[in-house]
């Protein structure tokens, strides 16, 4: 897909910064994400992944610079309104409603973009039949259904972090934001998670992950964006990223790390893209 | 007998108000300590009205809807600019402002307050309080109704994901400004049309009557019960209309018994005697359980 | 004498019971790491160590002194000090409050103490006066771990430092574990990425469901097929 | 309405015992249950016995109706007696009025109540009657320029309305009219307000709390002003809690202690005897209020139709705070208003104002 | 002048009683209505005491004394079980504590206001045209003396941060080394200490006690609280002065034109419309 051209990207980042008082969060960002596209964004610890996300996702409004959604672009940095453009996003601390159920948490995620209004969202959040199919379908591909039932505050890290992508998926986004997916979930989980995203972009939905887990997501991705101290250090395809030298010095190491991690690909992926 | 029923009224229009109350306070999660404030201008716009206007008890109620829901919207745009404790002690001042609003402006007759309400007709007869009752009925039924849909519907989901997680809230679609605000818009506008009956039950209305101390009342009827829930709201507002009443003999404890009840209460059962996890609540489950597994755990063995 | 001594440990959540009869010890200046995967009761364990948790059964020694029976922060005056599962810093404190706030007087000063830690994690030491809540995820994990270690603890109780951190911080963090180990402070940390942590520990333990199911060498663990099945297979 | 029933005549009664209002209820229940003892010393009402019925209403406006629907459906009282204040009165006297059993106002001042319908009868002279007197005795006092410094609620309303009326026509020119809530203690500035403002005398309308705090304001800051103050400071606790603050001072009011009427002095011994705190004229208002129902009942029967019709004959009623000709077509008294002055540790009677065009209502 | 004095003493009495309240507010997010308890208590004890034994001084030592012990029992029994179950149930309990107090208080000291005309041995102040009472100049020294040493040892001393760090996460503060409930006890003792002081101050200054005397102050401290922004105690002190002064400001140049309780959350309101964050926030951090 990379290789394809000439597609209208699907998100375009221009320019971007953010600055908090006197530090420069984010300087002059610039990359873009084509449909169905997997990004992976990497960098050191406060380099800005999440401010970044923060920015696409509408909750911070960037200090200067731009985001464009189908080539038209966000005017007013509200999450609601970007949600509606088809943006679905889950944070680097898993945020769930723990007094609804998991079933209710990814049925919220579901129907946003139809019932934007009050009276329209006033209509039984049970009844309705496509949804309702939705929300298995989409309970089932995270794995959830055996808890489906069971207050979100109660249920483990592991399966919090799976219920968040599936409650960001909830309303066909094209684009998910998926924050440290990874994290807190132990080394048994991590080959059903991968199996996960794979799933995701399978379906045609462009994924842009964050995640140190750096083998696992750059097994997974099309292309990566590394960040470092808010600057874009490089872009590039997975093997790019793996030999650049600035990359490895800054964020990488030299050392044997979990970077050398390789993911089974998930079956069929291959044929698709 | 009619005392019996003049109580039961006012326990049903006060489980009315609280049963509204929980939209915001319960499902929104918004510490409104302000919900007399509401029930007192659809009280009086209902009283001035019909003693001063001469309007007719059915002509008043859209209007006492209308002015407490426009209220009502006027506060949700104002907690959308306030972190969750100003906001609180913000509703506390509206008490108090509306309260002097009542008494400075001449519109409202001032700190006498209104008497003399006429009784409401209804097709040439006048109200009995049998009518009053069978009104009030039908009015908790509405509210009840409204809470259910709300409760039910991804509107009242996210309502709860915004008391718990504005962020997230917005981040699944919700437009989290216009909910809120409707959400208080729709609980002040049920507040002030039981406001309005309550007005005509009473015949006389004071600007006290809707202070601080009615605000506060609502509000510990609705945690007494349950906050968050509709039998915890129903049954809060019951309780603590009727402990008064039972414990008329015991004249000058009478608040001291109130006081001592609604902490050991709140002490002993944060979550309400009806609400989710109480001890009420969590027995009443374990029994249908056992009812429901009973039979099944014969079928099992037969199968 | 152990330092440490955790014997048929029972503990849990209001009527669930978590930990069922877990023993464990740790001598000093030892490194031990506990493995488990997801919701196998590791974050229990260091939270009833620390008093965060209800003992509802079982023994918890630390030499002879009876730990149970302390409240929590009499435990750190006793140099227990614990990073918390999930950071949990304080956020409206600037990162230099938050390790003022764990620093304890008799010992060396103040700045002394700061100093040492801004050693550590630089990254620390340029955001001093940066309220803890608006660091990004690795810097709250750093200054968590700062927290902990600028009391000098004797024991060093962890719970997943790893979680978030950038691969080469995690790295640097695990020699700075050693470091601190070599010159004498006693490690319990409870920790997903099995690779590193039974590179560098000591002994290790295997946590299943609430009991401990394997125990030994940390190098014999890294080589027992049980633990490479489970734990190995993608870090 | 209610019959009579059975071996006793139930009479009704409600006042403020806790909340805001507690210390008035004390002195007004007491004053009830003398009225009560008293009579049933003297064997009853057509040998039988009267029951007091008593409700609390806790200072609070709504409790008015539901207390008197029990007093008329559960308890079936013949007849009642309000000893609370106008917002509860008012409430309740709309029930009473709709059931047709007679209620008797003690010391609500708010000219409203006995608007309600003929079965409500107020005992004690209006607000409008005590405030047009206020004015006259004033005037009588050589003041010209008043300042009025009044509380926020009807019982102020009715007051201040009832002077500034007759105060034109007594040649006053009211400087300043200042109305406070309920609990205000910081009076200094309100008081330096009347005196740039010209003020030669500070009518006051005050309950005893806000009272207090008045009298320290006003001798802290030097101010020598005339003040006459009204009934809402006649009340047990005021003389203790005043020390001699308010010396000089004038109050208008319906009990006047120095009474030679052997009604006034009787209530007074016997409220002493029965009681470890003064009688005020909340005490004496209630007594009345049951006496006149019980005389009524005494004189007509014990039906409530029975005591209305007694209530509306009732003739040269003599009671602690004075006798009572009749009650006017709109069921209000006529009575004499008392001027007392603080003297010493002790109200005095200095006045009495009785030109009917005053104290009519 | 004597208008702007008068709103200082008053302010100063405010700022007395909202400083508990707001280092409780501060430390566990409870707004805490029950304090005004104390405030009653202290006046009682001071009038009672000083009736019985000619001491005021006594009357007000005993005052904080038993303020302290309330509100050690307080938070021991009745708060801190509850607290998680956030700000609402907390402050409806509070509610639930004062009223079963002022209930014991009239019951114990009867309806009626109480009044021992104490008598203090202190000078009145001339300055110039102003004379100040000796009460109200010692109102004035207390609670700038108390404001000094709260400053000092909030913002001068590790207690400061230590009292922050409970603040923001009682049980992980407990986990580095804070021994949580004891910091929580010291700060109820000492609030509802200053406001038995401020009590005590109060009803001798107007030489005046009722079993509501709590009322007034109970509510409007919530307002103070606010207007300094919430759980900072130089905003609170700010605040209370500035409520002080506003009051005898609008009623010396308008007379009560606004009910005084109104004046207050009036203030309120405009100045969180302007200013949403208070006079002088404390520090959030939204996550
Ligand atoms: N509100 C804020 N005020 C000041 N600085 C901030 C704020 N938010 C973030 N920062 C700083 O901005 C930088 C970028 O933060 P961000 O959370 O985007 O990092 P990150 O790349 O997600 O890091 P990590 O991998 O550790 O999560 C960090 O250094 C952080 O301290
Ligand atoms: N607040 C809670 N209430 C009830 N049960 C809980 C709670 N927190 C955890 N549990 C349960 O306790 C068990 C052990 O959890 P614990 O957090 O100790 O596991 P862990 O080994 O630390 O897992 P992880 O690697 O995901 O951190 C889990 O089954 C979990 O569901
Ligand atoms: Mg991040
Ligand atoms: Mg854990």
């Amino acid at each position: 897909m990379s290789t394809e051209g000439k597609v209208t990207p699907l998100v375009e980042v221009r320019g971007i910064g953010v600055r908090f008082g006197g530090l420069q969060a984010l300087d002059d960002v610039s990359f873009d994400v084509r449909p169905g596209e997997f990004v992976s964004v990497i960098g050191p610890n406060g380099a800005g992944k999440s401010t970044l996300f923060n920015v696409i996702s509408g909750v911070q409004r960037p200090t200067s610079g731009s985001v464009l959604i189908d080539g038209r672009p966000i005017r007013r940095y509200r999450p609601d309104l970007v949600h509606a453009r088809g943006v679905g996003r889950t944070f680097q601390v898993a945020r769930p409603v723990g007094s609804l159920t998991v079933r209710d948490n990814v049925l919220l995620g579901a129907g946003g973009r139809r019932l934007h209004g009050v009276l329209s969202s006033l209509r039984p959040r049970g009844r309705d039949k496509t949804l309702q199919h939705r929300v298995d379908d989409l309970l089932e591909l995270a794995g959830l259904t055996a808890v489906a039932h069971r207050p979100a505050a109660e249920i483990s890290p592991g399966d919090l972090r799976r219920m968040e992508i599936a409650r960001a998926l909830g309303d066909e986004p094209r684009l998910v934001l998926l924050d440290e997916p990874a994290a807190g979930v132990g080394s048994d989980g991590l080959t059903p998670l991968a199996e996960l995203l794979g799933r995701i972009s399978d379906r045609g939905v462009a994924v842009l992950l964050v995640e140190h887990y750096v083998g696992l997501a750059l097994s997974l991705s099309d292309r990566a964006v590394v960040l470092n101290r808010g600057r874009l250090l490089a872009l590039g395809e997975p093997d790019e990223i793996r030999a650049n030298q600035a990359v490895i010095d800054a964020y990488l190491g030299t050392k044997r790390s979990r970077g050398t991690v390789v993911v089974p690909p998930a079956t069929g992926t291959e044929e698709e893209r | 007998m009619t005392y019996a029923i003049v109580v039961a009224v006012t326990a049903i229009l006060m489980a009315s108000v609280v049963v509204s109350l929980n939209l915001t306070a319960g499902y929104a999660g918004q510490p409104n300590l302000a919900q007399s404030a509401f029930f007192g201008l659809g009280a009086y716009f209902a009283a001035v009205l019909s003693v001063q206007h001469g309007l007719s008890f059915w002509a008043v109620l859209p209007v006492s809807a209308l002015v407490s829901g426009l209220a009502g919207a006027v506060l949700g745009a104002i907690s959308l600019r306030l972190r969750e404790d100003f906001f609180a002690i913000t509703t506390v001042g509206l008490n108090f402002v509306v309260v002097a609003l009542f008494k400075s402006i001449d519109f409202f007759g001032g700190a006498t307050g209104i008497y003399g309400l006429p009784l409401p007709t209804l097709g040439g007869t006048s109200f009995t309080n049998d009518h009053f009752l069978v009104l009030s009925a039908l009015l908790l039924g509405l509210v009840v109704l409204v809470s259910k849909v709300v409760r039910d519907s991804w509107y009242g989901g996210m309502l709860m994901a915004i008391r718990e997680d504005e962020l997230v809230a917005s981040s699944l679609g919700a437009p989290v400004a216009l909910f809120k605000a409707s959400a208080f818009a729709l609980s002040s506008l049920l507040a002030g049309v039981v406001g309005a009956v309550y007005a005509f039950f009473i015949s006389s209305i004071t600007p006290e009557t809707f202070g601080f101390n009615q605000s506060v009342l609502l509000l510990s009827m609705l945690i007494i019960g349950g906050m968050g829930t509709i039998r915890g709201a129903i049954v809060g507002a019951v309780l603590l209309t009727l402990i008064p009443e039972m414990f008329r003999f015991a004249s000058d404890y009478r608040s001291l018994v109130y006081g001592v009840f609604l902490v050991l209460v709140l002490r002993f059962q944060p979550q309400g005697l009806v609400g989710e996890d109480s001890w009420l609540a969590r027995g009443a489950a374990r029994l249908l359980r056992r009812s429901r597994s009973a039979p099944a755990a014969v079928t099992e063995v037969s199968a | 004498m152990s330092l440490l001594t955790i014997e048929s440990l029972r503990a849990g959540y209001g009527r669930s019971t978590v930990l069922h009869d877990v023993s464990l010890r740790v001598e000093p200046g030892e490194f031990v790491v506990v493995l488990g995967s997801n919701g196998a009761g590791k974050s229990t364990l260091m939270q009833a160590v620390m008093g965060l948790r209800p003992v509802t059964g079982g023994r918890l020694l630390l030499r002879d002194l009876d730990l149970a029976a302390q409240p929590v922060h009499a435990r750190v005056r006793h140099r227990i000090a614990y990073v918390p599962e999930g950071r949990r810093v304080f956020p409206a404190l600037t990162v230099e409050e938050n390790l003022i706030s764990a620093w304890r007087p008799p010992g060396r000063g103040q700045a002394a103490c700061l100093d040492a830690q801004y050693d550590l994690f630089e990254r620390l030491r340029e955001r001093r006066s940066q309220l803890a809540g608006t660091l990004s995820g690795g810097e709250q994990q750093m200054l968590a771990l700062a927290r902990a270690l600028i009391s000098e603890p004797e024991l060093l109780v962890a719970d997943e430092i790893s979680l978030g951190l950038a691969p080469m911080v995690v790295e640097e963090l695990f020699e700075v574990f050693a470091r601190l180990n070599r010159a004498g402070t006693a490690i319990l940390l409870a920790e997903q990425s099995a690779v590193l942590a039974l590179e560098f520990a000591t002994t290790a333990y295997v946590m299943e469901t609430g009991q401990i199911t394997l125990s030994g060498a940390a190098a014999d663990l890294a080589n027992d097929p049980r633990v490479a099945d489970a734990y190995l297979r993608m870090s | 309405g209610g019959g009579s029933g059975g071996d006793t005549v139930k009479v009704g009664f409600f006042a403020p015992e806790t909340g805001f209002g507690s210390a008035d209820g004390r002195s007004a229940l007491a004053g009830a249950r003398l009225a009560v003892e008293q009579v049933n010393a003297d064997g009853g009402i057509d040998g039988k016995l009267v029951e007091l019925v008593t409700y609390d209403d806790a200072s609070d406006p709504k409790q008015g109706a539901v207390i008197a629907t029990k007093l008329v459906t559960q308890d079936r009282v013949v007849a009642a007696v309000s000893g609370s204040y106008s917002p509860q009165t008012l409430a309740g006297a709309t029930i009473f009025q709709r059931n047709k059993v007679p209620l008797v106002s003690a010391y609500a001042v708010n000219p409203g109540i006995p608007e309600t319908g003929d079965f409500i009868f107020q005992q004690d002279f209006n607000g409008e009657v005590q405030g047009r007197a206020g004015a006259v005795q004033f005037a009588q006092d050589g003041v010209r320029k008043p300042a009025i410094i009044a509380i926020d609620n009807d019982f102020g309303n009715a007051l201040v309305d009832g002077f500034q009326a007759q105060a034109k026509k007594s040649g006053l020119d009211v400087v300043s009219v200042d109305k406070n809530e309920f609990g205000e203690k910081d009076f200094d500035a309100i008081i330096r307000r009347a005196v740039d403002a010209g003020a030669d005398g500070i009518y006051l309308v005050q309950y005893v709390a806000e009272g207090t705090q008045f009298f320290r304001a006003l001798r802290k800051g030097g101010t020598d002003l005339p003040v006459l103050s009204t009934e809402g400071i006649d009340s047990a606790g005021f003389l203790d809690s005043i020390g001699g603050l308010a010396e000089g001072a004038k109050i208008t009011t319906n009990l006047n202690r120095d009474s030679t009427a052997p009604a006034t002095k009787a209530f007074l011994d016997a409220f002493a005897k029965a009681n470890d705190f003064p009688a005020d004229m909340v005490a004496a208002s209630s007594y009345d209020a049951v006496t006149m129902v019980l005389d009524a009942a005494k004189a007509s029967g014990t039906g409530s139709a029975d005591i209305q019709q007694g209530l509306r004959d009732l003739k040269d009623h003599e009671g602690a705070t004075g006798t009572v000709a009749t009650f006017t077509d709109g069921r209000q008294v006529v009575k004499p208003v008392q001027v007392l002055q603080f003297r010493g540790p002790k109200l005095v009677a200095v006045g009495e104002i009785t030109d009917p065009s005053v104290i009519t209502p | 002048m004597e208008t702007t004095v008068d709103g200082l003493v008053i302010g100063s009495l405010y700022a007395l009683v909202a400083l508990g309240p707001c280092l409780v507010y501060g430390l566990l997010r409870v707004l805490d209505i029950a304090n005004a308890a104390a405030l009653t208590l202290g006046g009682y004890l001071v009038l009672v005491l000083a009736e019985r034994s000619g001491s005021p001084l006594l009357g007000v030592l005993v005052g904080m004394a038993a303020g302290a012990v309330l509100g050690w029992v307080v938070q021991r029994w009745i708060y801190l079980p509850i607290l998680d179950r956030g700000p609402i149930v907390t402050l409806v309990t509070g509610i639930g504590l004062y009223i079963v107090a002022t209930e014991l208080f009239r019951l114990l000291f009867g309806p009626s206001q109480r009044s021992a005309h104490v008598d203090l041995p202190l000078p009145d102040l001339h300055l110039g045209s102003v004379r100040l009472e000796g009460i109200d100049l010692l109102v004035l020294l207390v609670t700038f003396g108390v404001i000094g040493i709260t400053w000092y040892v909030l913002t001068r001393t590790r207690s400061g941060v230590l009292w922050q760090a409970v603040a923001q996460d009682r049980h992980v503060a407990g986990a580095v080394g804070v021994n949580s409930p004891r910091v929580i006890a010291a700060v109820f003792a000492v609030g509802y200490a200053l406001s038995a002081l401020a009590g005590a101050l109060l009803s001798v200054k107007y030489d005046a006690v009722y079993p509501t005397l709590g009322d007034i102050p109970a509510y409007k401290m919530l307002a103070i609280i606010i207007l300094g922004g919430l759980g900072s105690p130089l905003g609170t002190i700010v605040a209370a002065l500035l409520i002080g002064l506003v009051e005898s400001w609008v009623v010396a140049s308008f007379g009560f034109a606004l009910p005084r309780d109104a004046i207050a959350f009036v203030a309120l309101i405009l100045m969180l419309l302007i200013r949403p964050q208070g006079l002088i926030p404390s520090r959030v951090v939204k996550v």
